[in-house]
């Protein structure tokens, strides 16, 4: 079954052109607390333990790799973090102490601001969800699980349809179908928010 | 017992409320007292940070810097969830190891009149606290209808025991807490080797097939143990192996029917709460024949009927909904 | 007031060394010389020259001639660090008949010339240096070295491989050796190996006649089951006392033939020399070919030290040796010398869970191998599973397992590719089963090592390069139940791999003996954070410590492998020779004193010596320094608040003049900025 | 034959020093058998230019006490000590500064506004004195503070010191006993500048409280304490200054179960009294962890005015010496 | 040595107290890898660092230098086994009484640097260097303090 899930394409064996060797260290700038993420022997031991892996386009361990080899434009490209499932096994398995989570959260988001994602189905998924708490301070499943299958509807096309599933949430789990109520401080939320994308792009 | 702020999280209050309800029922037996934190937002789950890294830390700060605002005296923020737990406690880490960014979130924080010293709070789960503030012989001596009999794995999930910022659990891939609450109870715990294996997260809405096998993997190493249940502590993982249950076999062409319950649920039992009162029957995988193999009658899930209304129908506008992912995608107007 | 201001009558002569263009190449050390001759005359400089390189034989003559023809009572010289030509120069003073000790070497090569580029300000800082030395050198005193006998015996602490070698090359030389040994028999972890790498000789073939010699050596007192208690005393003069366990049995009857064990009911699993893989009795001894052949009774697990009842050993003992109400001994021996060889302990590969040792069953460790793979051992030599009979048909070989791992083990344990790599010899030759090789990075740094790689390749063991993620029994895919299987990545294909396996062994890192911390105290030498004693030197001196008198040999010091264990064994054993056939040490006169009259009894300083230099007179109510003891740290010397105590070779008043010295320049300076 | 002359004077000092020195009872008329007192302004009128008048060394001994806190001090200072055969540096505050001497932890001008502007002094105008005011019948001046106190040895050369705040009344009995037995030859008076009137150990040498090795867990002000009558103080954490401070008194203070405060200043030889106790106290504290070691010490309220009560214009730091150097 | 140019930056005096064992052989070390640092510091050698004497300190200070660096072994590899912790104790309380006196603590340094430390000694000295070129020079008579009375009464109320 992992062929069927392979998202991109292997890379290919060409030679690493134009290289970006500040890109390591821009990582590590980008990701909170030290991510020790210079310090990666290539053993492997995170692309063994994850989860997903077998749905990566990289390793962990070779996107580590990249980013010494400075190959930004691949790196960026790869559906590596986008797979991640933030089970944090890499993480207390490093025997560098490398924030392998941390970093690919940090990869997430460089690779959207550089506009290079090549499938956008993660990150729809994300602003979806966002967009909620953005706008009512809470999340908001079914709605979420509604939205995206319908937004993505090549993928739920090649699933047996959610549509059950979401009903039974209604009727079962008694979810209500409106949106949540929004939070008394919507307002403050919102400032916060503001702010914060300010100093992130600052 | 002391008082706990208590951020309950998002799903509490929508797909996990069987959760709520035998949280609220366990910790009134305990007498933990828990003030739910008030106006607290969605801690952002692991989406947040996939997009903005200041923002997302913001976000989650906020309910720590209002939790802060709200102690009077109480110093340990309980979550029932694992994502959620696990944020609070990361905002928290990071924050305090690494004063250039607290001060940076704070600043967002400001923007909203609210403010956080990092440190100044404990965050921790709730299986924490009733294994380690209650303590097993409280828990032991509130036990009436012991679960005799019922086969048991304990299924901890990721992101409780990682990456553990503060060592609170006994081990990062297979700690006991879980499997000692549960003995405790009277049930018979398997050696479940995918304690802490992931349930697919988010995976089941971006990488159906991925998510599905992980599901498989976790329901039928249970099943390989003969497990008549397995208990869960977060409704992330809840949902995933319940709700999605359906279509892994359908995906997989397997048949199981492994009830995914909360550990609360069980708890609740063992102390003699009533099973309407602890959320039985909202699960998808009904739990009714297992637990009936233990004498307890809970209700039987109503199968789901074809609404009148077609599922498509779901509430938002499209038109709203194409101006909303706009909005959050273009960075700046999102917050116009 | 205070003592460095009042005129000093010394003569005191200067000498700059260029040392080629090492310091002349920054330092204007005419200047300096000139300068020096200037300007220190107050403090007593009647003549200051700079030469080429003062430590040359032409460089000392300089220096003699002028003692002699210049009537110089101090010397101070401006060259290389103490540390290295501190003795030449001292020695150059003694040859013109001044006392040694009123030489002062400073150093502006290693702290000025080699480390700044700005010439003006080397050459300023090095005119502070000489003065510095000038202040202080007129308050030196004529000392003389403690000269201390060197007891000829020399007790080495472990009967491990280097252990053993480094008491027969003592013995050999005919010096007695105490040989302390915590087990009932010497021999060590090499004792439990079955084959040797890389030339997978027989373990116990090429160890066995070693332990014979050292059982029957004349010089050689075995202590086994002992352990060292306490050490007093100082280099040459050391007083040990040590424990002797209760071994219940009458050396002196004893033959060793064994019926005791065979007739004992109480069978014990042998968590120690068989890895928990076999049993013994209570009564045991742990092999074979133990030296001393004596058993041992443990008495935690004997019936009748429990139970009070059974005495089947006592019952059929043809010689009646044994003897229950022996009692531990405590005994004293003076020696000289001290090596310790104590060793490694095993990493606890449990502590890696996902690994699963302890959890699935046919995970094993190395050590647990290597009795499996002993003919001698539990099952006689085959390679079976847990079950103790089924051969397994496919095997993995973990690397680095608690090493090279900031988890556990940060260092390399240096044995456990090529430990690794035998193995996979082994499984192959005995079982023909598939072996794969998890690994980091293969290293193979040594003598016929890599040959030996290339031999492993060559014979079809198949290598994973990745770190193995997880040993689990969780079938996911078809072929995987009933199997373990390992979830690694093959990094150099870039992919994950999940490998079914019946039998999967850890080669587990070399750890510090879980006490070696309380150990160092014992002896007063340092570990290093991971718990490894510290050498004197990590290149140039690596069996002595910084403790005179106490050597350190084998894994005690780091992981090494036998033929490294051997060496240093060796080695420390050829250096405590060559102590002992001087028969006398000189120690550095650098010591504290305590004036009786000024001293109060006040006891601050009584906590102050780690050395227990510092006694306190209950009936004079003052307390003392015993001088051989004191290593002359000087802690004491400042924690006395009444002054009473004062510290050879590093006075308040050398140290406060130095610092006058020090300053002299800054404050001309200032004064110039004032004016 | 005149009997040799007596003169005693106070500078910047409390009058302790006179009254101990009266204090010696009936050897106050030895003194006044063997002496002629010339110069002595607490005990009798006399003029400055009385002494001036003298020869140079008329007057045998000069007990001065007092340190030297403006110009005034100084000037009979030199003005004495050209007089004196033998001058000595009389008690605590010319030896080493003493309470006065505190004034030199801050600068002369926050010294001067503390005087004249704090809620103890009424001085609605917040006037200050003038050194020199023109008057009809003209100039009249007063006395200039020097920027830092001064020691005595500090400004002029001293021949014996005697500490003490106050110096020991039997310690001062038999220091008269000596100067008058030297004075009829039947004893050797010790070498230039030596201590006299005191020990040559610490307070611990006469103090009969129980000692141990020590190890402090806790520092503690001794009115916080209950303390063991028979066991020494600093062990049970109250900062006594007995063991840097030189014997002599018969450790009153620690006799009387008070901890000693230092007044007989540092023993023979030391350079710098407060840096030993500094050492000593630091070096017995119970604990590796800085930290904790800091919480420890926080129990040290002002630890620089527990070491240089009494010594700090003698001090390193603190003497007039180091200010000029800085 | 003529006095310095306004213009020169201020070229602070330190003097440096190392241990025979550890620091002064990262010293050495530093010297024999040629690294290189600021010429500023002043190195006086004791045996062991529980040899340095708050005395020292003073005196140096009172004797014109700018800053006084302090350094041995780490704790817990103490060539005497435990003699740095003294000196640790030590510090912290000479630290205390040089604040009162009216020095700033920053022109005091602990640095624990073992005898491979080399780099690490060579770059704390610069950066100690540094800190203390922006102290500029140690000015006496600026020198005020603050004795905690409240705290006393604190105490006492208690």
């Amino acid at each position: 079954m992992n062929e069927k899930v392979i998202v991109n394409d292997p890379p290919s064996a060409g030679p690493v052109v134009h290289e970006d060797l500040s890109l390591l260290h821009d990582v590590s700038l980008l990701t909170p607390g030290d991510s020790h993420i210079e310090m990666c022997i290539q053993c492997g031991t995170c692309g063994g333990s994850c989860p997903s892996g077998s749905a990566m386009n990289h390793t962990p361990r070779a996107i580590f790799a990249m980013l010494r080899a400075g190959m930004r434009d691949e790196v960026m490209k790869s559906n590596t973090p986008w797979m991640c499932v933030s089970c944090y096994y890499c993480t207390v398995r490093c025997p560098q102490d490398i924030h392998i989570t941390d970093v690919m959260y940090t990869l997430k988001n460089m690779s959207l601001k550089s506009k290079m994602v090549q499938d956008s189905t993660a990150s729809d998924f994300s602003r979806t969800f966002i967009h909620y708490v953005e706008n009512y301070g809470r999340s908001f499943e079914i709605g979420l699980a509604g939205i995206h299958s319908v937004t993505h509807l090549r993928l739920a096309a090649r699933l047996p349809s959610m549509a059950p599933m979401a009903l039974g949430m209604l009727t079962k789990k008694g979810m209500s179908p409106l949106p949540p109520k929004h939070i008394k401080g919507m307002k403050d939320l919102k400032k916060i928010l503001k702010r914060a994308k300010e100093l992130e792009a600052s | 017992m002391s008082d706990y702020l208590f951020y309950p999280g998002c799903s509490m209050e929508s797909s996990a409320k069987a959760y709520y309800h035998s949280v609220m029922s366990v910790c009134k037996a305990l007498d933990v007292k828990l003030n739910e934190i008030e106006d607290w937002n969605c801690c952002g789950a692991t989406e947040y940070l996939s997009l903005d890294v200041t923002p997302a830390y913001a976000l989650i700060a906020r309910n720590l810097a209002l939790a802060e605002q709200q102690a009077n005296g109480a110093t340990t923020v309980v979550a029932p969830c694992s994502a959620c737990y696990l944020n609070l406690s990361k905002a928290d880490h990071y924050m305090h190891e690494n004063k250039a960014f607290g001060e940076k979130i704070n600043a967002a924080l400001a923007a909203g009149g609210l403010h956080y010293d990092p440190g100044q709070l404990v965050v921790r789960h709730l299986l924490d606290v009733v294994i380690n503030e209650v303590g097993l012989d409280k828990v032991k001596g509130k036990v009436v209808k012991p679960l005799g009999g019922l086969r048991v794995a304990p299924y901890v999930g990721c992101m409780l025991p990682r990456p553990d910022y503060n060592s609170r659990y006994s081990d990062s891939e297979h700690p006991y807490e879980l499997d000692d609450l549960l003995k405790a109870l009277g049930a018979e715990v398997i050696d479940f080797p995918l304690k802490t294996a992931c349930c697919g997260g988010h995976m089941t809405q971006i990488g159906p097939a991925t998510a599905f096998e992980l599901i498989r993997r976790l329901i039928s190493s249970a099943d390989d143990y003969k497990a008549d249940v397995i208990v869960a502590l977060c409704p992330m993982c809840q949902m995933n192996l319940d709700a999605f249950q359906g279509q892994v076999n359908g995906y997989f062409h397997t048949n199981y029917k492994m009830p995914i319950l909360f550990f609360t649920q069980l708890m609740g039992l063992a102390f003699g709460e009533k099973p309407e009162n602890l959320g039985f029957g909202s699960e998808f995988v009904s739990a009714h024949e297992a637990m009936k193999r233990i004498g307890v009658q809970t209700p039987v899930p109503e199968e789901a009927k074809p609404a009148r209304k077609k599922p498509a129908g779901l509430p938002m506008p499209p038109l709203r909904v194409r101006a909303g992912l706009k909005s959050a995608t273009g960075n700046k107007e999102a917050t116009e | 007031m205070s003592a460095q201001e009042k005129k000093p009558k010394e003569r005191v002569g200067v000498y700059i060394c260029h040392c080629g263009t090492n310091i002349a190449g920054v330092v204007n050390v005419a200047e300096v010389s000139k300068w020096a001759g200037e300007n220190l005359v107050n403090q007593g400089v009647v003549v200051s020259r700079d030469y080429k390189f003062m430590c040359s034989s032409l460089g000392q003559e300089l220096i003699q001639k002028d003692i002699k023809e210049q009537k110089l009572t101090r010397v101070v010289v401006a060259a290389c660090s103490p540390h290295l030509h501190e003795k030449t120069f001292r020695n150059a003073c003694k040859g013109a008949g001044l006392n040694p000790y009123l030489c002062e070497l400073v150093s502006i090569r290693e702290q000025d010339s080699w480390v700044h580029t700005d010439k003006v300000a080397a050459t300023e800082k090095a005119k502070a240096i000489v003065a510095g030395g000038v202040s202080r050198v007129v308050y030196h005193e004529p000392l003389i070295p403690l000269k201390v006998p060197i007891h000829p015996a020399t007790l080495v602490v472990g009967g491990g491989i280097t252990g053993i070698q480094a008491a027969l090359e003592i013995a050999d030389a005919g010096f007695p050796v105490y040989l302390v040994e915590r087990e009932p028999s010497i021999g060590g972890h090499m004792a439990q190996f079955d084959k040797t790498f890389p030339t997978l000789d027989c373990s116990a073939c090429i160890l066995t006649p070693k332990m014979v010699d050292v059982g029957n050596h004349a010089n050689i007192t075995m202590l086994t089951y002992s352990e060292v208690q306490k050490v007093e005393g100082y280099v040459g003069n050391f007083a040990v006392t040590i424990k002797k366990r209760a071994r219940y049995v009458k050396t002196a009857d004893c033959t060793g033939c064994g019926i005791c064990w065979e007739k004992c009911p109480k069978k014990v699993i042998d968590d120690h020399f068989e890895a928990g893989l076999g049993y013994r009795k209570a009564v045991y001894t742990p092999f074979p070919q133990a030296v001393p052949k004596y058993p041992v009774i443990d008495d935690i697990n004997c019936t009748y030290f429990q139970k009070g009842t059974c005495k089947a050993c006592e019952k059929f003992c043809p010689t009646n040796a044994i003897d229950f109400t022996q009692k531990d001994e405590i005994i004293t021996v003076e020696v000289g010398n001290i090596i310790l060889a104590t060793g490694w302990d095993l990493f606890d590969a449990r502590r890696v869970t996902n690994y699963g040792y302890g959890r699935l069953a046919n995970v094993f460790t190395n050590m647990e191998f290597e009795r499996m793979s002993n003919s001698a051992g539990p099952t006689g030599g085959n390679i079976v599973l847990r079950d103790g009979k089924t051969t397994p048909r496919s095997v993995g070989i973990v690397h680095c397992v608690g090493s090279r791992d900031k988890n556990y083990n940060n260092y390399c344990s240096a044995i456990c590719c090529m430990q690794s790599l035998k193995f996979a010899h082994l499984v192959h030759e005995k079982t023909g089963a598939t072996v794969y090789n998890f690994y980091i990075d293969i290293r193979t740094p040594a003598k016929a090592y890599d040959e030996f790689y290339q031999r492993i390749i060559e014979e079809g063991t198949l290598f994973v390069r990745g770190k193995v993620a997880e040993v689990t029994d969780a079938a996911r895919n078809p072929g995987e139940e009933g199997k373990l299987i390992i979830q690694v990545e093959d990094t150099l294909v870039g992919k994950q791999r999940r490998i079914p396996l019946d039998m999967v062994i850890l080669s587990a890192g070399l750890e510090p003996r879980a006490d070696s911390k309380a150990l160092a105290k014992i002896f007063g030498i340092s570990c290093s954070v991971d718990g490894w004693f510290i050498e004197r030197h990590p290149k140039l001196d690596p069996v002595a410590t910084m403790t005179e008198g106490v050597y350190i040999a084998g894994c005690a010091q780091g992981p090494k492998d036998i033929p490294a264990s051997v060496a240093q064994g060796a080695a420390a054993a050829a250096r405590i020779l060559g102590k002992i056939q001087q028969k006398e040490i000189a120690l550095e006169p650098v010591r504290a004193t305590i004036h009786e009259e000024h001293c109060s009894g006040c006891r601050i300083c009584n906590t102050m010596c780690p050395f227990n230099a510092i006694l306190f007179h209950e009936d004079k109510m003052v307390s003392e320094v015993n001088p051989a003891l004191c290593q002359g740290c000087g802690t004491c010397v400042t924690a006395c608040p009444a002054g009473a105590i004062t510290g050879t070779g590093f006075s308040n008043e050398q140290i406060l003049s130095q610092i006058d010295g020090l300053l002299l320049l800054t404050l001309d300076k200032k004064k110039e900025a004032v004016a | 034959m005149s009997k040799p002359k007596f003169a005693m004077y106070w500078a910047a000092s409390c009058g302790g020093c006179e009254i101990a020195v009266l204090n010696i009872h009936e050897k106050i008329l030895d003194v006044d058998a063997a002496f002629d007192v010339v110069f002595w302004p607490v005990a009798m009128d006399a003029k400055y230019k009385d002494v001036e008048a003298m020869q140079d060394g008329e007057i045998t001994l000069c007990l001065f006490n007092g340190g030297m806190r403006n110009n005034e001090n100084e000037h009979i200072a030199k003005l004495l000590r050209k007089k004196s055969k033998i001058m000595v540096s009389f008690g605590s505050c010319a030896c080493e500064g003493c309470i006065p001497g505190l004034a030199n932890f801050s600068s002369i001008k926050d010294v001067v506004d503390t005087a004249f502007t704090t809620i103890t002094t009424d001085n609605p105008d917040n006037l200050r004195p003038q050194t020199s005011y023109t008057m009809p019948e003209g100039i009249i001046t007063i006395p200039t503070l020097n920027p830092m106190l001064k020691t005595l040895d500090q400004v002029v050369d001293v021949d014996y010191y005697m500490p003490g705040c106050p110096p020991e009344s039997h310690q001062i009995a038999a220091v008269v006993d000596l100067v008058i037995a030297a004075l009829n030859g039947k004893a050797e008076l010790p070498p230039k500048g030596a201590t006299i009137g005191a020990g040559n150990s610490t307070v611990c040498d006469e103090c009969p409280r129980k000692r141990h090795e020590k190890s402090i867990k806790a520092f503690g002000r001794i009115q916080l304490i209950h303390a063991d009558p028979d066991l020494c103080l600093l062990e049970q954490g109250i900062p006594c200054n007995g063991p840097a401070t030189r014997s002599g008194c018969n450790s009153r203070c620690p006799v009387a179960g008070a901890q000693c405060i230092g007044c007989y200043g540092p023993a023979e030889g030391v350079v710098d009294y407060g840096a030993r106790l500094i050492a000593a106290f630091a070096s017995v504290i119970d604990s590796d962890k800085p930290e904790e070691i800091d919480r420890i010490l926080d129990g040290l309220v002002d630890p620089a005015g527990q070491f240089y009560r009494f010594n700090l214009a003698g001090s390193l730091l603190r003497s007039s010496k180091s200010a000029q150097k800085g | 040595m003529t006095d310095i140019p306004e213009t020169k930056p201020f070229e602070p005096v330190i003097i440096g107290f190392t241990c025979n064992w550890c620091s002064y052989r990262a010293a050495d070390m530093a010297g024999i890898a040629r690294m290189k640092y600021a010429p500023n510091v002043r190195l006086i050698r004791l045996m062991c660092s529980g040899r340095l004497d708050p005395t020292f300190v003073f005196k140096a200070i009172a004797g014109g230098a700018d800053a006084v660096l302090v350094s041995g072994c780490h704790p817990g590899d103490c060539h005497y086994s435990t003699q740095n912790y003294k000196a640790m104790r030590r510090f912290h309380l000479m630290k205390r009484v040089l604040t009162q006196m009216g020095v700033e603590p920053g022109r005091l340094k602990l640095l624990w640097a073992s005898a491979a430390e080399g780099q690490i000694f060579a770059n704390e000295i610069n950066k100690f260097v540094e800190e203390v070129r922006a102290l500029g020079p140690l000015n006496w008579n600026k020198a005020g303090i603050e004795i905690p009375i409240e705290a006393a009464v604190e105490e006492v109320k208690a």
